[in-house]
């Protein structure tokens, strides 16, 4: 739905790229200063690229060749800043109301009422931005930005300087979000797994240029970017379909090839196509299936390839798809463990996560 | 070469200003001239200003200095005379007769122009239309003006129907017609007085005699002024 | 000369004349200030060192000669004062009308500066959230780039009420020294300074003035704090 | 009139003679300017309404009123001007350190509301920056409010070197019209208008004035562009 | 060192309680808005408390009753802002040598380049703030703090607006000061592994109150902070001692009460006491033990406690200390688990993490 491919010249820095988005959420992952903000700000029409073009659903929201630049108040993109912006003159719920009132009421999205729930912001309404904390003023300018019920939103670290608490408060809301009013996000985290709670999907930038983009599992594995996936733990991603639900032992099993893995229980209806992920050090390796054990996922599969990394062997082991194992050497050594043997994989339920419908 | 400073009344600017280049020629006496409102220079004077000669516009001001026994009594002169004339602006005269029979009030609509009454040209104006009977009627029709000048202006530019002012102001403006002179009875006599400031330098008393040499006579008839012998 | 707190007839003219051009002349300036300030904070366009000169010379004169132009452009002669009678029957000179516009005209570019650097201390991010958030750029204008110059328009708005307080010069020279219609306190005061030893009544006159001014600041404290107040300091 | 584009000899001397004094005053407004705007926006004191009154007083009043109390006070028989004739020797009447002195009393209002708007609008919360890393309140002050307030001094500067080119009341009132010494251009071309007929030579010196007002305008724009500069903008 | 009580009044909200600071790194935590900025801009010497007193290595800061009020120049504690707030007017040199160059070179304690070099960010000297992006900035303020050289150092969420990659710098460097140079810090964050990297220390606060302060697991423990440990994914926490280092298999080996862990390769000296933090999701229970396994530690214990929490099972274990584990309902049922039983807890090497030394 979004298509955009420019050039941004600040300073010694530029911007450039292709990015295209065509999935509800995309996570934009990138270290400081790589050029996300500037990204974003270049979509909401905040700053000209000085070539290139940028559409939203079609609609040629840039086109440098054609000198088309339509101001940001008719591009309907919200963006949520990484400072916030609050107005300082106007309490909290004037800031919450500034897109919104003047809004007709069938494009409202949101009401208030509802954002001051989900935010925990109601207290705050009669106060000054001077008066609120970092966490509270980030949790109002989300508000702010969501009852003026863009049709594409940016979001610039929106949970950055909340606790953990909060995040897991507001992180399902933005998934309903997502799901239910079909909002498209752009989602800047340095937290993969913020991102990963609501997308699979990811562009990944580094010195002004996009790298790479598409599902995370593909990403990451380009070689350019392998390093990203190891600092971030997230070495295992597979694409599963739900296949069981069974809410009284709190399990769902999902499928992949004719393989059965149990997992948490999940809301995810039947039949689903999901991305799943595991760190590679929540896998076990073991010879033989194990009874009597906690452990739900025994997977047989053969060894690829065993490679010392550091003080610890990262196995690859091919159970239809390949995975990565992190073990330690003395384990290898007590097992015996070779390239081309056979092994069980074991995993946890709870260790793997849900990264959201693929 | 000696410096003698002299503080004169702003209507005065011209003639003072030619009297003093030529004395400076002819004598090597350096002549400055400070010209203001004769209301600031008296006041000034009155402060310790380092004025030598004091020429003002009336005789208000060198009375008030003179009661403060700021000048020398004995210097003091008058050196000319001014006469007061109604003008209107160029092209729109009307005839006039300065008479009590005359009803100037209802010859003419709108405001009239003089100065506030508190400058020497307003009380001469008050004191010649009351002598003449208008000045109940014009009084509430007066639009002062601070000084001359501007008063001239805005018979100049049409805004009054007519103005009194000075003969000598009338004379240089060509956007202005002279309607009448204003008979020297009708109001006490406009004279321009000069004395020399207490503790002025002796090199003032020479200018102060220069004022009233015929050379300077000369130069306060060509800009209107009238000559007292 | 103390010998009555009661204002005579004179003052109490002089006095009220005073507050209404200087109520009207800074409503008359506000406008103007307002965008000129901001435009010349924000906006780039050719001219603009013109513009700038322009607003700039009531204030490098001296007062007589922006009087004497208004007289010129204003007066019944004046082109343009020529139209504003045939079509609107306005006069200005000699009225107070005309005392106002002359107060404003010596006025507005203090208010232009002080708006101009308001606007210019106006963090530009905020305008850029707003945006974002749908508004056009009149509605930035008007909920964001002014309340967060608020200050600054206050300010100029003082300058502006003191200036016309003061206003001598070019008032005399464009309308006049009319009882009752133009005399405003400085011109009353001025009066009374050609009459040699009426020193008092011009002291009344200046108390008057300062008791005036007091209030006006007095006021626009109580304005700022509010604003402050707005602004969540 | 144009016969010579040539300045004559007292063109070029009131001309000079402005420049001194705009300049003079411009440097003598500064130091107590942004005292006392910094104070009245900072700090809170007993006696802040009458500070803040009395430095309004020169722009409420009609020029010729401090020019007098000037004259009163700093006069050789003035308190003040007793005790600095005695003590330093110095005469103000009548000379172009009394034309400073007055439009620097002019003038000093224009530059404390400029600083003092300038310094509101600093966020406080750079100063407690600053004091964290053991700046002391004059270092604070001398690098952080300072700096970030010096688009108002700038504006400050230019009011004050503007209202100096054009002042006339105060100026002719407490040091006189004396040629040379203290006839800036607003007194000369007071002068001329004096004269009948000679609008001439007056223009000539009103189209000097505007010409050296946009000369300052155009250099306090650079400066005012390397100040956003500075300040990052 | 640090030892305070007061009580701070600003608007409805009141910050209150005593704290003492006693260790080389304290981490402050608690949810947004809770005070914690507050509390270190009281410390600062940038708002003043209505009663109480702070003291610093004996020296009175404040103290209301005496009226004493340091203030914040002479205090030479060293805040770096959640919200950077750089000087705007100053390039990024100037700005880092702000509070440096008054110092005497003997009062320094970082050098301009070492500073540059460990944050990366020499390239921009010249810069404005306004030209920084969100990480950056952060960067630079905490340099301009350190830099400065301060006895205390406050530190609020430094590491926020930072890429995963630039944390796992800074963090390493923000140890060395604490042990090298000795320079206490209080250290606010969301992020309670980076805390936990920098000291088991912890005080924890809600509205406006330190509810608790002491060694992690303690503070953790108490009923009140209980929901604290859950929400971060960190029930289990031992305090052990190192008994072995084999770096040939990558391995550590310690030691608590007469059972043996095998950890990943860690630099503490022998015989430290460390503390380790394990999720409850990363134990597994078998009723043997499982030979022919990766899973390196199997620690014999008694099911204490099965409760059922939502869709799956906590079981407390005790092997020595208590420890709990979070299972399946499934697998509950399929090997027939219940209080009194004796189990194997699984853990695998490289899921327990170091929290520091104790
Ligand atoms: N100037 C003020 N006036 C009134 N209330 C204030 C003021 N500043 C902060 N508060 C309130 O005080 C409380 C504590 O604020 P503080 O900034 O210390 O929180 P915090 O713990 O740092 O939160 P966060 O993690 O979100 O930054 C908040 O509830 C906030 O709304
Ligand atoms: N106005 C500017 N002029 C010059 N360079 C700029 C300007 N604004 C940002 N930059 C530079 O552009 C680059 C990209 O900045 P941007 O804010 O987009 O980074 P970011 O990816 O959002 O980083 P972070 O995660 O730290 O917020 C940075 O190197 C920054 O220094
Ligand atoms: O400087 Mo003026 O001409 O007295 O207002
Ligand atoms: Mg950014
Ligand atoms: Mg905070």
């Amino acid at each position: 739905m979004l298509d955009l491919n420019l050039e941004l010249r600040q300073g010694p820095f530029t911007l450039q790229g292709p990015l295209t988005l065509d999935q509800p959420v995309t996570g934009l992952f990138g270290p400081s200063g790589c050029g996300k903000s500037t990204l974003l700000r270049a979509i909401a029409g905040l700053a000209r690229p000085q070539t290139g073009h940028i559409t939203l659903n079609g609609e040629v929201l840039f086109d440098a060749q054609r000198g088309i630049h339509l101001p940001p108040h008719h591009r309907r993109v919200g963006l949520v800043f990484q400072d916030s912006q609050l107005f300082p003159h106007l309490s909290v719920e004037h800031n919450l109301l500034y897109g919104f009132k003047r809004l007709s009421p069938k494009q409202r999205r949101f009401t208030l009422a509802q954002i001051l729930d989900l935010l925990d912001i109601s207290h705050l309404l009669q106060r000054r931005p001077r008066h609120l904390s970092g966490g509270e003023r980030q949790r109002v300018a989300l508000g702010r930005t969501l009852l003026a019920s863009p049709r594409l939103l940016l979001l610039d670290e929106p949970l950055a300087a909340l606790d953990e608490g909060r995040k897991q408060q507001i992180l399902p809301f933005l998934r309903r979000v997502r799901d239910e009013l079909r909002l498209p996000m752009l989602y800047v985290s340095h937290a993969i797994n913020e991102i990963l709670y609501l997308t699979p999907h990811l562009a990944v930038m580094e010195q002004g240029r996009i790298l790479g983009q598409g599902p995370f599992l593909e990403v990451i594995r380009q070689d350019h970017i392998l390093g990203l996936a190891r600092s971030l733990g997230l070495e295992n991603v597979l694409q599963v379909t739900v296949s069981r639900h069974e809410p009284d032992i709190g399990c769902t099993t999902v499928h992949y090839d004719y393989h059965e893995l149990h997992l948490p229980l999940s809301a995810l209806p039947l039949g689903t196509p999901t991305w799943i992920a595991l760190r590679a050090t929540d896998v076990a390796l073991a010879r033989q299936p194990v009874t009597e054990i906690t452990i739900q996922n025994q997977v047989p599969g053969r060894i690829l390839d065993l490679r010392r990394v550091a003080d610890r062997i990262v196995a690859e082991v091919d159970i239809g798809v390949p995975i990565l194992a992190e073990i330690t050497v003395k384990a290898v050594h007590d097992l015996r463990l070779a390239e081309g043997d056979t092994v069980y994989c074991l995993f946890k339920a709870r260790a793997w996560h849900y990264l959201g419908a693929a | 070469a000696d410096q003698i400073t002299v503080f004169a009344a702003a209507s005065t600017t011209n003639a003072i200003q030619d009297i003093a280049a030529l004395y400076q020629k002819e004598k090597g006496v350096e002549v400055k001239t400070s010209f203001a409102a004769a209301s600031a220079l008296a006041k000034q004077i009155e402060q310790g200003a380092p004025a030598d000669v004091f020429i003002s516009a009336d005789l208000k001001w060198m009375d008030y200095l003179d009661g403060k026994d700021k000048i020398v009594k004995t210097s003091r002169r008058n050196l000319m005379g001014n006469q007061l004339v109604l003008i209107a602006p160029k092209g729109k005269a009307f005839p006039v007769k300065l008479e009590k029979s005359f009803d100037l009030p209802g010859a003419f609509e709108g405001r009239w122009c003089s100065c506030v009454q508190s400058v020497p040209i307003g009380q001469y104006s008050q004191q010649a239309l009351t002598a003449l009977g208008w000045w109940a009627a014009l009084e509430p029709r007066l639009a002062a003006a601070p000084d001359v000048r501007s008063a001239l202006a805005f018979v100049e530019r049409g805004e009054c129907a007519v103005g009194i002012v000075y003969a000598t102001d009338a004379k240089v403006s060509d956007k202005v017609e002279v309607l009448a002179t204003f008979p020297s009875d009708s109001h006490s006599p406009v004279l321009y007085p000069a004395a020399l400031v207490q503790g002025a330098k002796p090199a003032a008393k020479g200018f102060l005699e220069f004022l009233a040499s015929s050379q300077a006579a000369a130069i306060f008839s060509r800009y209107g002024f009238t000559v007292i012998k | 000369m103390w010998s009555s707190l009661q204002l005579t007839p004179e003052e109490l003219s002089a006095l009220g004349l005073s507050l209404k051009v200087g109520l009207w002349c800074t409503a008359l300036v506000a406008g103007p200030g307002i965008l000129l300030g901001w435009l010349l904070a924000r906006v780039q366009f050719t001219g603009k060192a013109i513009v700038d000169g322009l607003i700039h010379l009531p204030l490098v004169l001296p007062p007589v000669v922006p009087g004497y132009l208004l007289l010129l452009l204003l007066g019944k002669q004046g082109p343009l004062g020529h139209w504003l009678y045939d079509m609107w029957g306005i006069t200005l000179v000699f009225t107070w009308q005309g005392a106002v516009v002359a107060s404003a005209v010596m006025a507005l570019p203090l208010m232009v500066r002080a708006v101009r650097l308001a606007v210019s201390l106006v963090e530009p991010r905020l305008e850029d959230a707003a945006r974002t958030l749908g508004a056009g750029p009149l509605r930035v204008w008007l909920t964001i780039t002014l309340p967060l110059a608020a200050p600054g328009i206050l300010t100029g708005l003082v300058l502006a009420f003191a200036r016309s307080l003061g206003e001598f010069g070019a008032t005399v020279t464009f309308v006049g020294n009319v009882a009752g219609e133009t005399r405003t306190l400085p011109l009353a005061i001025y009066t009374y300074t050609q009459i040699p030893g009426a020193d008092g009544p011009a002291l009344r006159l200046v108390i008057i003035s300062i008791l005036l001014a007091l209030a006006a600041l007095w006021l626009s404290e109580l304005g700022s704090r509010r604003v402050e107040r707005l602004l969540g300091k």
